[in-house]
């Protein structure tokens, strides 16, 4: 299968013009999920299918019979991307080489939010990065059961704030339970994968390039995406962008991406925040005290250390 | 909403009781791909507050451009303006603009 | 809702069901090992019945799969000159012809259980018949004892295909089915021996089979 | 032409498969219908079919598979027994809902517990009403044949439906049995490429499956309903023509034996139907009018065939290899539907009985059948169920207690109980 190959995009000037995604949609004011589907068909271009998991990004988006893709959309169930987008897969290439059909081979798009990518639809996943299907699966993670009402996930943060972990004298830090590390488990546990990494709104150069280099890639890709939610979270509508910026300046969302079983840190704040600064900036977290925050401060330490961030004031001296 | 009606379906156009549009349902509830914007679901009625773009302080450096989540940002040659037919007010490009050049303003301090 | 105070009068009439001409065969093996030459031979008879014309099937008893090494498992065949109409009758309730794929099945195994009186039994053994025989169940009608030494003829071929129903790729009656069905053809005439050989992988080892197997009268 | 071997039910449908030129499957093991998946790797492997197999982690992905495959245009083929079934059971109203026509195979299994894998229908009929065709092979020639008409019928654009076909496990997936293998020419005749309605293709985007608001609730299901309504004239004409290019023809939705001057009917679908018969023809033999019908479809149910079959029979009785726990009347699935599909015709006049056999895998034998017919003809013989209209205004207490007459048995228990007599 010939393919063009996805170029890297440098500037804001050379994205896409063309609106694949179109102005319409039920999401919410300030949608991070929103942001970030746009973000993948401008990277993606036309020739491209998308599968929707169910979660916010299919029900806000189809609400009442429309569509805003003008590329060709599938619904699937909250448990099945995977193998969804394995089926689409497996028939173009079935397809185009019995020459029941021509064309390209288009690029295969799973758009699954955290609970059909980490909980319920983890096995499907599983399966169909370990099949090496030739596709991009995207976790836009916004880190709880939004579409339902924002109830927790396994990428929910220790502490946060959910109508099932609601902090109380009983449970003064709500959610007790540290998140799911979903990049790293698919990245360690597949080896056919070839392509893993991180991205976040508040960075979109590096987000479409991390798209288009997952779909450059012949198999199995994968991209979470952290997908800040102002419904969820807690926060204006007008912050979202400031909240994911915070995420990656605090070292609570890392960015990296793994290739060729090659792990690459692919931006590291100068002078990392503490992770207050962050925290404070969402509703879900106003229940903490110090002595919580001192432990995610604690945890995202490690967090930092583990993916090779340089120690703190050692990129001055690098420099 | 356009009727695709493959045998199996409803009555193509067909009087249901009523003789309603309700039964002139796509196939499946197939949905067709919208062009340029997606009229089934417009969301200008969702704006409190208005952004105003200064188009002659506008440098069109395109960050709120692109951190629209509804592509709202109209680009012209030297600056960007907003498509209010689908614009929800968020409030994103107010607060991204580096040069300050777009306000938010009480939707109803407009009259249209 | 209650019944009536009795039942309906009925006594099953077992005569009208007898099936005339329908034989039975099965085959007692030792799983994993030697589960495919019980497959084989149940196969093989039912193909070479089935070029000649007749009416058959071939299956394993699915009771005793999956098998596990050297457990005693069955196959059967059912072979007629008309229509099978206890075809989904699961089991062979009483078979014409039992075959023993492996001698030491014959010590503590019913497998003369349901035996048509007058019936054949087939054993791979280099034993003598009578040797044989001291392990049988005195009174179970058995009529006719045959035994091959399959082993010494051929050796036991191994695959995992042909499980759960699947065709098997290696090809029917290559190991000790061919010796062991030339011997059941020796012994009741079944099917004729180039039906026989028509369907094996080694028809020579079919035709050396059915020569020396050795016959003792019983009954 | 084509050609006839013995062959296991599996091996028949693989053959199907093969020639229907299938192209993605998606497999996942459980017995007893693995074998149609072991054999399509080989041939596969061989050379002889070209597809892709996805080796999926469950029968959940193996539906979801189909799903995403079906909607992109190919010919999609799955397969399950058992609680594989039931796993599944998520993805199989998005599949009929998106009017993808995947079919799947389904050897039937015990639902555990009894953790045995003996044949039970219950499997495939959990899943019977959720906008499938369906219907029972008997042999392994049916099953093949099966395959075929399933694809023709659940591919017409007026039907544009995904298909169950079933076959009971064990007896019919692993006894080997006489199949003519269709030359390859003729099944091209009668089963055209598949040529979907709709593709996912981003030449011409659609979306499948939006969120709808409710007033398209009504309208959505009631194509859904129409297409199955559609789809007994589409398979009875698909079976007519199947009968002239391959020269066997097979009734479509309920298959009659002995049944033209019956007093007495029974009811049956799948393997069993073989012994059935078998016990039917002797009695006929006996000078017993009784006769038998057996259920091709099951989805969509015949229910105006076997109202006019039974037309004039005084007892009918329906045979069901299914659990069902607390269904209305006590009998099984099949008891209920036939009720219902027999309850415009003067069901006052005759009577219904039900038997719950064969369960866990177990054989019914001859003698239950030669049971069931002794208990059917017992009832004939003492003459018709006055309608209960009679019962109210006429107040007779032996009418009364006639309507009281046990109506459904378990088998071998009822049997064994001497249960059965009026």
């Amino acid at each position: 299968m010939t393919e063009a190959t996805l170029a890297e995009i440098r500037s804001f000037r050379r994205v896409p013009l063309e609106e694949l995604y179109v102005p319409g949609h039920r999401t919410c004011a300030g949608c991070g999920p929103a942001m970030i589907y746009r973000l993948v068909l401008k990277a993606s271009g036309r020739n491209t299918i998308l599968v929707g998991p169910t979660g916010c990004m299919y029900v806000a988006n189809t609400s009442y019979g429309c569509s805003p893709w003008e590329v060709p959309w599938i619904h699937a169930q909250i448990t099945n991307g995977g193998g969804v987008g394995a089926g689409i897969e497996a028939a173009y290439q079935v397809l185009l080489r019995k020459k029941k059909r021509t064309g390209e081979f288009p690029n295969i798009i799973v758009m699954a939010g955290d609970g059909g990518a980490a909980d319920i639809g983890l096995q499907s996943l599983s399966a169909a990065m370990y099949r090496d299907h030739d596709f991009l699966y995207i976790c836009y993670d916004n880190e709880a059961y939004a579409n339902t009402g924002i109830q927790v996930s396994p990428t929910t943060p220790w502490g946060a704030w959910t109508t099932f972990t609601p902090a109380g004298p009983e449970v003064p830090m709500g959610h007790k339970i540290w998140p799911k590390d979903l990049a790293r488990m698919i990245a360690a546990g597949h080896p056919d994968v070839k392509y893993v990494a991180t991205a976040s709104l508040a960075f979109p150069l590096d987000l479409l390039n991390k798209v288009r280099r997952g779909l450059n890639t012949r198999g199995a890709a994968f991209v979470h995406i952290q997908a800040p939610c102002p419904k969820g979270w807690v926060f204006p509508a007008n912050m979202t962008v400031d909240v994911a910026k915070a995420a990656v300046e605090t070292g609570m969302w890392l960015l990296y991406e793994i290739s060729a079983r090659k792990h690459r840190v692919t931006y590291q704040p100068k002078q990392r925040k503490p992770v207050q600064e962050y925290l404070s900036m969402m509703g879900r977290f106003d229940h903490l005290v110090p002595e919580h925050i001192a432990r995610i401060q604690s945890w995202a330490d490690l967090r930092c250390r583990e993916a090779g961030f340089a120690p703190a004031g050692s990129l001055e001296q690098l420099e | 909403m356009s009727v695709v009606n493959h045998g199996g379906g409803a009555p193509a156009g067909s009087a249901g009781p009523g003789g309603q549009d309700r039964w002139k349902t796509p196939f499946a509830g197939d949905a067709e791909a919208p062009v340029g914007e997606n009229e089934r679901m417009i969301t200008g009625g969702w704006r409190i507050v208005r952004p105003v773009v200064d188009t002659k302080a506008c440098t069109n450096c395109l960050i709120c451009w692109i951190y629209c989540p509804d592509a709202c940002i109209v680009r012209f040659e030297e600056y960007v303006d907003v498509n209010y037919k689908y614009c929800k007010g968020c409030g994103i490009c107010t607060r991204v603009c580096p040069v300050l050049c777009i306000t938010d303003v009480p939707e109803l301090d407009f009259a249209d | 809702m209650s019944g009536g105070d009795r039942g309906v009068a009925w006594a099953f009439p077992r005569e009208l069901f007898e099936e005339k001409g329908l034989r039975q065969v099965t085959v007692w093996t030792r799983g994993v090992v030697l589960i495919k030459e019980a497959r084989d031979v149940v196969t093989a008879l039912a193909g070479a019945a089935a070029r000649e014309g007749k009416q058959s099937q071939a299956w394993e008893n699915y009771v005793d799969l999956p098998d596990r090494i050297n457990v005693p498992v069955k196959a059967y065949a059912r072979i007629s000159d008309r229509p099978i109409e206890s075809r989904y009758i699961y089991e062979n309730e009483a078979p014409d012809i039992v075959v023993v794929v492996e001698e030491s099945l014959v010590k503590g195994n019913p497998i003369l259980d349901g035996l048509r009186p007058g019936g054949t039994l087939v054993v791979n053994t280099r034993r003598r018949p009578e040797e044989i025989a001291r392990f049988l169940t005195p009174g179970s009608g058995l009529g006719l004892l045959a035994v091959v030494d399959a082993a010494g003829i051929a050796t036991t071929e191994k695959t995992l295909s042909g499980q759960e129903g699947a065709s098997d790729a290696s090809g029917i009656g290559g190991g000790w089915a061919a010796p062991l069905s030339g011997a059941v053809v020796r012994a009741c005439g079944l099917v004729g021996l180039p039906s026989l050989e028509a369907v094996v992988k080694a028809p020579e080892a079919a035709r050396i089979g059915y020569e020396r197997t050795i016959l003792l009268e019983l009954a | 032409m084509g050609k006839k071997a013995l062959l296991t039910g599996v091996v028949a449908v693989a053959h199907a498969v093969k020639m229907a030129d299938v192209d993605v499957i998606a497999s996942y093991p459980i017995r007893p219908y693995t074998g149609v998946m072991s054999e399509l790797a080989r041939m596969i492997a061989d050379g002889e079919l070209d597809a892709e197999m996805i080796r999926a982690e469950g029968e959940h992905s193996q539906l979801s598979i189909a799903y995403g495959a079906s909607a992109a245009g190919a010919r999609t083929f799955v397969g399950s027994s058992g609680v594989g079934v039931t796993y599944a059971y998520e993805v199989y109203s998005p599949i009929s809902g998106a009017r993808l026509p995947v079919q799947m195979m389904i050897a039937d299994r015990t639902l555990d517990p009894p953790g045995d894998f003996g044949s039970e229908h219950t499997d495939a009929l959990c899943c019977r009403d959720q906008g499938w065709l369906m219907g029972w092979a008997e042999t392994p020639q049916e099953a093949l044949d099966m395959c075929l008409v399933y694809y023709r019928a659940g591919e017409d654009p007026q039907v544009s439906l995904p298909q169950y076909a079933c076959q009971d496990g064990y007896f019919v997936s692993h006894i080997t049995g006489e199949v003519a293998i269709p030359d390859p020419a003729q099944v091209r005749e009668f089963l055209p490429p598949f040529r979907p309605v709709r593709v996912l293709d981003p030449a011409k985007p659609i979306a499948v499956g939006p969120q709808i608001e409710p007033s398209m609730g009504p309208p959505l299901q009631y194509q859904r309903y129409l297409a199955m309504q559609e789809s007994r004239r589409v398979l009875t004409e698909a079976y007519e023509e199947f009968a002239g290019i391959f020269g066997r023809r097979y009734a479509p939705l309920v298959e009659a034996f002995l049944a033209d001057d019956a007093e007495v009917l029974l009811v049956t679908s799948g393997a069993h139907t073989a012994t059935a018969r078998n016990v039917v023809q002797k009695l006929r033999g006996l000078g017993e009018k009784i006769g038998l019908l057996k259920l091709r479809s099951i989805r969509p149910f015949p229910d105006r065939e076997l109202a006019a079959a039974c037309d004039g029979a005084k007892v009918v009785g329906v045979l069901d290899n299914d659990a069902a726990f607390g269904i209305s009347g006590g009998g099984g699935v099949l008891y209920t539907e036939v009720c219902t599909a027999l309850q415009g015709g003067g069901l006052g006049d005759r009577e219904l009985l039900g038997f719950v056999a064969g369960l866990g895998g177990e054989v019914i034998s001859r003698e239950e059948f030669y049971w069931m017919a002794q208990v059917m003809l017992d009832r004939a013989r003492r003459g018709p169920v006055a309608a209960s209209g009679k019962r109210e205004s006429g107040g007779d207490a032996g009418l009364m207690a006639r309507e009281n007459w046990k109506k459904t048995f378990w088998l071998p228990f009822d049997m064994e109980a001497g249960e059965g007599a009026a």
